[in-house]
């Protein structure tokens, strides 16, 4: 009978906790900053590659805390921190050719600084003056997707778009496309659809699911008994588990799943065992839910402390770097405020932008009201709302 | 075989089969996609040959899932592909309404225009079929109380053909319902003779008496009334085809009502917070001078659609729309 | 602790938090179910302690998906349970509408009653709080559309802690609707008097210049435009909460328009085939002979939910309810 | 690397050709009506216990072609024919305790004869006089379910709360679900929030899928690139494929899974390999999407013939079982008919009934105006719709 038939509740837990170990989780440097090596997902990286991607991860984590303290001080309406998944996205991020198509969920934070989005474009939707103000094309990057899964349709179809305009084939100049979702993504039936549809056409289209370990407050015993990566056998498709808070690994096994796609081989799903080490949202208290050990468990697999150990150990870079890529945190934070606090309002016509491509007779008419009612006030003298 | 331009006689189903043939010929980016849309043409044979002539990489049949058709789509649409989606039946397309109402009908206002939904979602509406549950519903007011998206519904074989291609050509989202019991309906179609725009209502009929307005499977049921009516009793109804449901296109209705004092408003769908409850509202309102009696509406039932046995009482007919001219004359 | 029976102030989510507590008591087969209702208690705390108090068995999270948590549920309540299912947002109940317009609402009428569906759906609905997509928005009226079901949005604290234990205790499917942006308002609840009936609106302020009907987070706006409007001007407006929006209980509406000749209907919702057109048409109708003026709607517009930064202005406020108190006096 | 990984078109084809055959596939019984022994699914079973499910299968049969020949002469709008697929129904069916608890989709008359359910009743929702007349919880067989695969997180609540009642546990005593739903069926999402639920919450539920290789014209390659009883090891549960053409196999496997339940070891998933030897309804031409040749090839495998030819060849019965069985197959058929023919026809005010099991003010409403519109006819002497 199948090894992963029923279980205990013993059992199930022993699971999850083998999701951030075990033998199968594809590892190439570990906690304490050692290379490894793996037999199928080896690198060849240069100190100065392994630099780039440390200042990555660190800016990134700046931007994301600075962030945080601008949600505290009322700049930002709300804010998804990606606080200890810097080594996920990065990852993942720089794996990502030019031509490939990346479709995020909404807190891929470091994926859009990897695919060149400012920070201040995605401040834009938790300030709330817009819903995604970056180009989705240029960048290789499409907008935030917050109803949980819908993402992973939606990069399935630019998949077979891909496939069907012929972009697959060429290792290299081949396309791919990446979509980015949760754990708790897991359980919604898009995800599901999204792994028939892409198995069924050959979509070259990477699932790349942070398992971050929580869904706000439901841990991953709610969605599954067995590791996530296990899902893909039962579609057709490779399922590969890495340490997400392993740069190196998530670069290589990203790397090699996008390649996989653009040579044909596609789909590939990815589970990126990492940690959410902040609040759900800036709106969230994980002190209802979850205990504070098991973030300080977390906090010795700190994606960035085991590169940085890394760097010193090996003398990969000198104390000038690392004061370097501090000082850059610190004016990239300084500019984030300042930009943040001069950041226009949109003015009451947004409203009934772009709502259609072709205007409607309709709605039109009703954007002409509006118009009207609020002259009426600033005719009075006063803004809208000023009468009371 | 291409798109014939000579003047012929065909049905709905026909109509629309030789619009999306049309379309296809237009525009290489046109895909057909759905459940049996392929090797069987769907099960009304809408599709029939399209994937013969134009290949598997255009016209292809989709696992089962209604989601995962729509949500498709909107991806291949961001890669600049048109997509046309088959709903086997109206019941079958409540899996995909959040990719539709969350996604498809928000991502241009969302990307403030960068990304364009030219996706095209054809759904066969309303009852008559004698079919069990789930094969008769009709849902259009749900689409039509969704910003960001545009609904429209043909009633004929002409507008089938030409209404599939401009909604097609439209770079917004367009619900599309077919009136499934008059797939068999035949007109004569001259493709020579330039199509009204897409987005408009039409009278149908001119009248005095009262204003009769309608959309889909429901029209030719209120023609058929209007002629009744002139023949029994001398009544005049003029028949509004509103063809577009949303944004609606009261303007001709409006002129109408001015004119007859009397408007009636029929459809299928149950009543409540529906668009004969729009269309009575925003008569109501402008021409509130002008009615010399209420707004009367013809609909089903507020009941879920009955069994198959039951549905000729509970569909409107001919009888209860002369009963409903009889009293808004009576008024 | 067990719900006190003394007079205290609570807030609306403390009387929903309450009225559940009292549910849950009175019954051993009410469950509460959803995403994060367990030990964080619903991320506005509406099931706060619950879980601690009733026990995992009767309050659980679930994994998360809308269509597993409403599918489950209809099998809950096929083998005798009451689930009252939290969906987290207005935004995120559209994976969950098949299930619940295809299933829940029509068990009841394809089983002729053998199989019952006593569930509660709770959702949190409507804007002005500042948030991100998806979280603001106003579904009433798909559900009001779709006959099975009951609908019914609570606009204060008293009537949040018994419109809950009413609809927990209604063998019917009741689609719960809560005012997130009204959770903090206060009001003194007497858990000993008792309650109207579940389906009836209520008179909250009685007038004779102009009726003005809302529900849900629109009430507490209107009835702050009647002080003003009787402050600044003299205007004696009537003020009614419907309360339920299907069935809708029309009649106190009808006897007010009856005496004011005017009516405003305000929503936050758009307004094409809403909730408002119904009442707007069926007062039309019914009122046909008193209206002086045509019936105004105040409401949403036909656009997405835009940026939090543009919501004031989006949503109807008290200026804007009180330009219609104008322009309908004006008639 | 997995070996459910990339495939070529070829095998693709190859992975579901097996889908029939193959040593995954549990089988008692060989088309040639030879018993054959399996490691885990052994049988016992008696003449009269083989001679009964030949029986039910006969019967079932014929009830099935004298609706299809019923359908034809305008007694029923519609019919979807179980033809080819009652060993798996009979065999799953016979396999269920009283205590438990089936959820239909659309197909399974085989099922709900051996629940007690009768033939007439089912003809009610395809002859359009109700929408399923029988009573779901006397006969443990719940109503019929059109929109594909709803059903199937209905099963699982309902399981959920046996669960919830304690009613699991005991193998004998304890009670459990089974779900049907098909080949289509599996990929859409609510298939999968159900492998989710029941796998989280230990939900005694057995998924039986009836893969009979066709979805109306999609072929099982719309829906997946390997066979589908896989798919349930991603989400930590055993999945079986039996030979669903073998009522002995599928019994056996069927009483296994439940039992597991009982106890419970669930959910497990089943995937009962058969065929759809009819069309897909009464409104469906097969011809315009499959060959000839495959319903041949499939002849070859019919569920009833392997067990008449074992009964014979083992001298299990004697010609007047054979004889005796057709007699009463006849006798349903006549009763069917005569049955089909004086159903009653529901009178219009049915559109109002039980709508609600609380009256709605508003449809009381309604339900009075539209008595009254019937009633001006009836005093005008002419029926509805008798005016024109
Ligand atoms: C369809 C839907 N339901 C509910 C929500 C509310 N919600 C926002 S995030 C979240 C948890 C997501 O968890 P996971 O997928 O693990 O992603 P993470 O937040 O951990 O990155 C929920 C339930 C939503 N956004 N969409
Ligand atoms: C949600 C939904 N979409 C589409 C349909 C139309 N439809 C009815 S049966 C069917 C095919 C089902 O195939 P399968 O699950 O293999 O079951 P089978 O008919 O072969 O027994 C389809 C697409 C439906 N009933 N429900
Ligand atoms: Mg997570
Ligand atoms: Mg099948």
């Amino acid at each position: 009978m199948d090894v992963d038939g029923p279980q205990t509740a013993q059992q199930v837990i022993a699971g999850l906790r083998a999701t951030s170990e075990g033998a199968d989780l594809v590892q190439l440097l570990t906690p304490e900053g050692q290379r490894v090596s793996h037999p199928q997902f080896d690198l060849q990286i240069s100190p100065v590659e392994i630099q780039s991607l440390y200042r990555d991860m660190v800016l990134v984590r700046r931007a994301d805390r600075e962030a945080d303290a601008l949600q505290r001080q009322g700049q930002l309406g709300l804010w998804a921190p990606l606080l200890g998944q810097e080594a996920a996205q990065i990852g993942a991020g720089r794996a990502m050719a030019p031509q490939d198509m990346a479709f995020p969920s909404y807190r891929e934070h470091g994926v859009a600084w990897c695919r060149g989005v400012d920070p201040t474009e995605v401040f834009g939707i938790f300030r709330g003056i817009d819903q995604g103000s970056w180009d989705p094309f240029s960048t290789g990057f499409q907008l935030y997707t917050i109803v949980i899964a819908n993402q992973c349709l939606h990069a399935t179809g630019y998949a077979m778009g891909q496939w069907l305009d012929g972009k697959i084939g060429d290792a290299e100049a081949g396309e791919a496309t990446i979509c980015f979702f949760g754990d708790g993504a897991t359980s919604q039936g898009d995800v599901h659809e999204g792994f028939v549809w892409a198995a069924v056409y050959d979509a070259p289209v990477v699932f790349f699911c942070q398992n971050n370990q929580w869904a706000i407050s439901a841990g991953l015993d709610r969605q599954t008994r067995v590791p996530l990566y296990r899902r893909s056998a039962g579609y057709g498709f490779p399922g590969i588990r890495v340490d997400g808070n392993d740069v190196l690994a998530t670069l290589a096994v990203t790397r090699w799943a996008l390649r996989e796609c653009r040579t044909g081989n596609g789909p590939v799903l990815i589970e990126a065992c990492t940690y959410r080490m902040g609040a759900h949202t800036t709106s969230d208290d994980p002190t209802r839910y979850r205990l504070a050990t098991e973030l300080e468990e977390w906090k010795l697999k700190d994606p960035i402390e085991r590169v940085r150990v890394h760097l010193v150990r090996e003398g990969l870079a000198k104390q000038e770097f690392f004061d370097g890529v501090a000082a850059e945190a610190d004016e990239l934070a300084a500019r984030l405020r300042d930009y943040c606090t001069s950041m226009p309002v949109p003015d009451p016509e947004r409203i009934f932008s772009k709502v259609y491509a072709e205007p409607s007779s309709y709605l039109e008419a009703q954007r002409e009201e509006f118009l009207a009612y609020h002259a009426s006030f600033t005719e009075a003298g006063r803004a809208p709302g000023g009468r009371h | 075989m291409a798109a014939t331009d000579a003047p012929q006689t065909i049905t709905l189903a026909k109509g629309l089969n030789q619009g999306l043939r049309a379309a296809m010929e237009a525009d290489p980016k046109v895909i057909v996609i759905g459940e049996d849309v392929g090797k069987l043409g769907g099960v009304f044979r809408i599709t029939d040959g399209l994937q013969k002539d134009f290949g598997e990489r255009r016209v292809f049949d989709t696992p089962l899932g209604e989601s995962g058709i729509i949500g498709t789509a909107v991806g291949l649409a961001v890669r600049g592909y048109r997509p046309v989606c088959e709903i086997q039946f109206d019941g079958f397309v409540f899996p995909a309404f959040d990719q539709i109402v969350s996604q498809l009908a928000k991502l241009h206002y969302r990307s403030q225009g960068k990304l364009r939904m030219p996706v095209v979602v054809r759904i066969p509406h309303g009852g008559g079929i004698g079919a069990v549950e789930h094969h008769s519903e009709s849902p259009e007011s749900y689409f039509a109380h969704t910003p960001g998206l545009k609904v429209v519904a043909c009633a004929n074989p002409v507008d089938a053909y030409w209404m599939i291609q401009q909604a097609i050509a439209c770079d917004d989202p367009v619900i599309f319902f077919e009136p499934k019991r008059r797939y068999w309906d035949k007109a004569a179609l001259d493709p020579a003779m330039a199509p009204p725009p897409l987005f408009t209502s039409r009278v149908l009929r001119p009248g005095m008496t009262a204003t009769v307005v309608a959309y889909g499977p429901m029209v030719r049921t209120v023609l058929d009334a209007a002629t009744v009516a002139e023949a029994d009793d001398g009544h005049q109804l003029e028949v509004i085809d509103l063809r577009t449901l949303s944004p609606l296109d009261l303007a001709p209705v409006f002129d109408s009502v001015r004119r007859t004092g009397r408007l009636i408003c029929v459809s299928e769908a149950p009543s409540e917070a529906s668009l004969t409850a729009e269309v009575a509202a925003r008569v109501s309102q402008e021409c509130f001078y002008s009615l010399e009696a209420p707004v009367l509406r013809v609909t089903g039932y507020d009941t879920p659609y009955p069994p198959a046995k039951c549905e000729e009482d509970y569909l409107p007919d001919l009888d209860r729309v002369l009963d409903a001219v009889d009293r808004v004359l009576a008024f």
